[in-house]
């Protein structure tokens, strides 16, 4: 693994933008100034930043309900993002989508989505376009523990290894779907044995280290771009924040709490950045700042932006007819 | 007589039930301790423990599978979809199976079971979490829905419904489990197929399910205002649909509005509206009107979704507009 | 002019399209080398290959969802499921996914993707084989829903459905493959939402759709002998629906009578009544009535089958009965 | 695996009136007699006879569009089944099923079911019910190669592995769904693989050996009435016909074929019962006799037995409406 100072800071800079992004958006929600339903990505940065470290901006992501991180890490502008949270006409979807539906086209972002389990395919029909059209595009579908137990997952993995198409699925085992234990939700301890199931790569990495999550997905990328098919790479991680904002997550035992956050991805990085000289406290310190003024911008922009206009609600739905109002 | 919101109406009809008969349980993406995403089965975990109050896998289809199947062998389901908007993903199992296994069968099995789905919009959860799909389980033969406005008839309802020997489709608006009203736990199961004249009146029947019911009573109130007085009609559950009292309602009012929250293009509100027309002509002075969602994907922001939205002011309009 | 069958006809306007651009392909279970259950691809996996003619395992929320990511990435995918009972498998993809996509993400992509889904009782098929599903489809904002009667329509709607940018889902009846039909090639393809006047006449009009379409010919043909002018009207696309022509028709005819295959009741025969109740209760004389399927899961035996289907008798019948 | 003589013979009776049975159906298909679709068992028999002769008459069973075999072997009435083909008044469903729908709750026969996967869950079900009233019920999921890409198939070993039902997933591996060849329609060789992805045992028999099916059932059996859960069993097995009768079957190599043909499980029992001194040809001749007559009969019930009335088109839609007839 080659990395460039310049990229590892980059990979700093993502992760800190993805946890104060949240955090901001943590606090306007609190404030009544998001509607909605918020899924935070607090504790699992390393991993969007990770595996999008590694690919064009070309290349394809489908998300899940717990989307910002994905976003951020795919090149999505953090202005249009707070826009759609707070449901104004200048945000990504016209405030149309919110949260669960933000999506960027033309950084290969193929939406948020609000059904557990509806990406694992949207994923492998962008692969087979990548494929058929004989770019070395490839798709990364990203998607939580829980999710693993819907049909869609397996539907998903069969076809992308029989057609051998360049989808890497990644798995966010946070340990949870909202409270359900990964333990009790599924019999085994590693979701990365199910690939087994498709004769597919299962890989297993440390969710909170960026850089194995990096190295994981770099080498799932080659596979892919050289068409050998489909990786399942499972990362190990832990959501800090309850399933969504307002959840306070009692099901969560504290021993499991404190053992997890000691694992923090962001101090961690921190740590390594010190540790290996590749950054000052000072460095640190103005990159944060740097990241503050941008998401104080970002909310700026979002609060000052207008409302989508009423006329707007019965447009986009399909390309050329518009409905009519009530 | 006690006060209960909706909510608690619809816990303590499955509690009832649950303490009746023990083939009675209820699974569900985190119906346990967690006690559900909206809390209708707080507290139920303990009391009647984790056999009988099953948290599942993300798996819609499994749930709704699996509720069949049990139903089939003797026991008495109440499986809960946590939006309505999931039954797109055990589609297959109810409609394909659940619905139709009886007939497919020659009547030689019953499946008792409950389908639990919380619906509706208002709460900004968009196109994905928001929906009012009645009208594709009310075209499958073979199901019977429910869907009560108040949580009097949500308890009265929710128990004749699991003691039904037929697949019952419970739906629940999300909007509405914070509602109050009196009621007397002792009460009487309220029969599928009786609907319910929530205000009378001469000049016009509003026919309105679920949360629409409160709209149009708000807009009952200041249509007599300016002298016309409205019936609200709710039928309380849309299959079996008690026909008979609609027509006599008609026959009074010779005038019908439908108010539904559903996307207006092929909406239970259409089959009541073609009902009408086509076996209550005669009763008719006027086109029968509906006042639906409009035909969008439900978007997101809370302008555009209240916009979206059919309200009492929807209906005061609609109905001035039809005098 | 060339004599071809439906099947035929939109096995060639496939083949036409798949040869002017290369981002249209195919796939669906054994549409390959096997050439579809029902022959439709017979002989295009030799023409265009493993890559454009796909066989895919039997997972039809895939095959959806895969159409979906398709077309959002620039192809546009043609997806067979092989009969549309299993639509309900796919479900959440059509509906949550691919038809809300464009809305929820505020119009910035779009899906040029055809499902084509045979539908249709009358091979004894039975209650998981037979059904005719379009209400759902036609309720969900989004999708474009068309539905030839005849092989010069499925010609030129296939055409235009597979250049139109939105999700259209193809109904194809099955009893209509070999339906016999002249036409040109080098035909314009048929813009959506135009309908056509299978026969003209100024007593009343039969909105009918699909296979009813040959049906309501027929009781045309046996009612003139008695005096009654039907006009037969076609829709041809559900969804954009030509509202205009129909009324057009109405304010001739002043009685309407809608014929579909569906179980009646939630059917989109039923949306079409009140669309026409509700906006165009002027021109009417009469009620207006629907021919459907009775309201049963599909039986196998084929005696009641015949019953179950309605047909020329059962719109005669309804007919004489309005005047 | 202690099996009486008399029990062996059962099995060899079994097979054989599948296949007989079978083999009217193609005949009385091609006649014109039976209507809709009829997918043949033959080539198949000896899995469901040799999972059946573990059960009980309380267990359950759910079988696919392939379901004449599994109903024979766990004892419903080839008089019923007959008529159902027939469309007749007197078969199991009234002639309201036919051959895609044909159940017998009374023998725990949950049904033939026309959506392919649909099975899986609703076995899960009745696991579920059997184990929550207390009972020693099993239940045994039938199903194709080609159903385990479906998602239901996932979803219901998930399930049925983390609640510890009693169900006994048995897949007979034909090498076919419809025309698409195993090896194209996943990339594993043994859909037993995929037993790990549940942490639940897969096991793998030749299927056209009732006795190596018989004692992988059993010992499943065992373990399910013992709550010890689920399991996965593969039968490998070949079907001699096309998909459904009409289907010439051209995308089957001929090499292949004979080489199944010369597998036949029937020919391959009768062998054993000689070779073992079980039975006689005589004795073989005797029983095959008794069959030709049982079907004969039930043949002639069919055919006797009146139509549905069209009044019962609108019956056993619910227990307590019926609905309108035009
Ligand atoms: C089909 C469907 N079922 C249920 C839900 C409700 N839901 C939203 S997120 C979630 C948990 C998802 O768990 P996981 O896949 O592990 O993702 P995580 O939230 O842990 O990131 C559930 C059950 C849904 N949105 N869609
Ligand atoms: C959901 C669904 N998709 C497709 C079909 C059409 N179909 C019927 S049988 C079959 C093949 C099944 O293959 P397999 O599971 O291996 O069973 P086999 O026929 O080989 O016994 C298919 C695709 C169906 N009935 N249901
Ligand atoms: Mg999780
Ligand atoms: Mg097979």
């Amino acid at each position: 693994m080659e990395l460039t100072k310049g990229k590892i800071v980059d990979m700093y800079r993502t992760m800190k933008l993805i946890r104060d992004f949240e955090a901001n958006a943590s606090r306007l929600f609190a404030e009544g100034k998001i509607p909605g339903f918020v899924h935070l990505y607090i504790g699992e940065e390393a991993i969007a930043t990770g595996v999008c470290a590694g690919l064009n901006d070309d290349d394809y992501i489908t998300s899940t309900h717990r989307g910002h991180g994905h976003i951020i890490a795919k090149g999505g502008d953090i202005k249009y993002m707070m826009a759609e949270l707070y449901g104004k006409a200048t945000g990504y979807c016209k405030g149309k989508g919110g949260s669960m539906h933000i999506a960027d086209a033309n950084k290969g972002i193929l939406g948020a989505n609000g059904i557990v389990g509806a990406g694992h395919n949207i994923a492998v029909g962008a692969g087979l376009s990548a494929k058929y059209r004989g770019t070395d595009q490839v798709c990364v579908c990203f998607f939580g523990d829980g999710s693993t137990n819907q049909g869609t997952f397996h539907e998903a993995m069969n076809l992308a290894s029989i057609w051998k198409l360049p989808v890497i699925f990644v798995c966010e085992n946070n340990l949870y779907g909202i409270s359900m234990h990964q333990s009790k939700h599924q019999a085994i301890q590693d979701v990365a044995d199910r690939a087994v199931a498709y004769n597919v790569p299962g890989v297993i990495v440390d969710g909170n280290d960026v850089f194995a999550v990096y190295e994981a997905a770099t080498e799932a990328v080659v596979r892919a771009r050289a068409g050998q098919g489909p990786t399942l790479i499972e990362c190990k991680t832990y959501r800090h924040q309850g399933h969504f904002e307002g959840d306070p997550a009692i099901y969560k035992s504290s021993d499991e709490v404190s053992e997890w956050m000691a694992k923090d991805p962001i101090p961690r990085m921190v740590s390594y950045l010190l540790d290996s000289d590749i950054l000052t406290e000072k460095e640190i310190e103005g990159i944060d700042e740097e990241i503050s003024k941008e998401l104080e911008e970002a909310i700026k922009f979002a609060e000052e932006s207008p409302l989508p206009s009423l006329e707007s609600i019965v447009e986009d739905i399909y390309t050329d007819i518009v409905e009519e109002v009530r | 007589m006690k006060t209960m919101t909706m909510m608690e109406a619809i816990k303590e009809a499955m509690s009832k039930k649950m303490r009746e008969d023990p083939n009675v349980l209820v699974f569900g993406e985190d119906v346990g301790a967690f006690g559900g995403c909206f809390g209708v089965t707080a507290g139920m975990f303990d009391e009647f423990g984790e056999e009988r109050v099953r948290d599942t896998p993300i798996s819609e289809g499994a749930i709704v599978g699996c509720a069949v199947g049990a139903a089939a062998t003797g026991l008495r389901p109440i499986a809960e979809l946590m939006f309505m908007d999931f039954l797109t993903v055990g589609m297959d199992q109810l409609v394909n199976q659940a619905a139709k296994m009886r007939y497919m069968f020659g009547g030689k099995i019953k499946l008792p079971m409950v389908v639990r789905l919380p619906l509706g919009a208002g709460i900004s959860a968009a196109a994905q979490h928001s929906q009012s799909l009645e009208a594709w389980i009310t075209h499958a033969p073979g199901l019977k829905v429910v869907y009560p406005s108040t949580a009097r008839d949500a308890y009265g309802l929710l128990l004749k419904s699991i003691e039904d020997d037929n697949p019952v489709m419970f739906l629940e608006h999300k909007l509405l489990y914070g509602f109050e009203d009196e009621l007397d736990e002792n009460m009487d199961p309220i029969e599928l197929g009786v609907a319910d004249i929530k205000r009378e009146g001469d000049d016009i029947t509003i026919v309105a399910t679920g949360k629409m019911v409160h709209e149009a009573l708000a807009a009952a109130k200041t249509l007599s205002d300016e002298g016309i007085e409205a019936e609200v009609f709710d039928p309380r559950t849309l299959f079996p649909f008690d026909k008979e009292a609609l027509f006599k309602s008609l026959e009074k009012t010779n005038m019908a509005l439908i108010v539904t929250e559903e996307n207006k293009r092929g909406s239970f509100a259409g089959e009541i509206a073609a009902m009408i027309v086509e076996d209550g002509f005669d009763y008719l002075d006027a086109p029968v009107k509906r006042v639906c969602a409009m035909d969008t994907p439900i978007p997101f922001s809370p302008v555009l979704e209240k916009y979206y939205l059919p309200d009492a002011d929807d209906i005061v309009t609609a109905v001035k507009g039809m005098f």
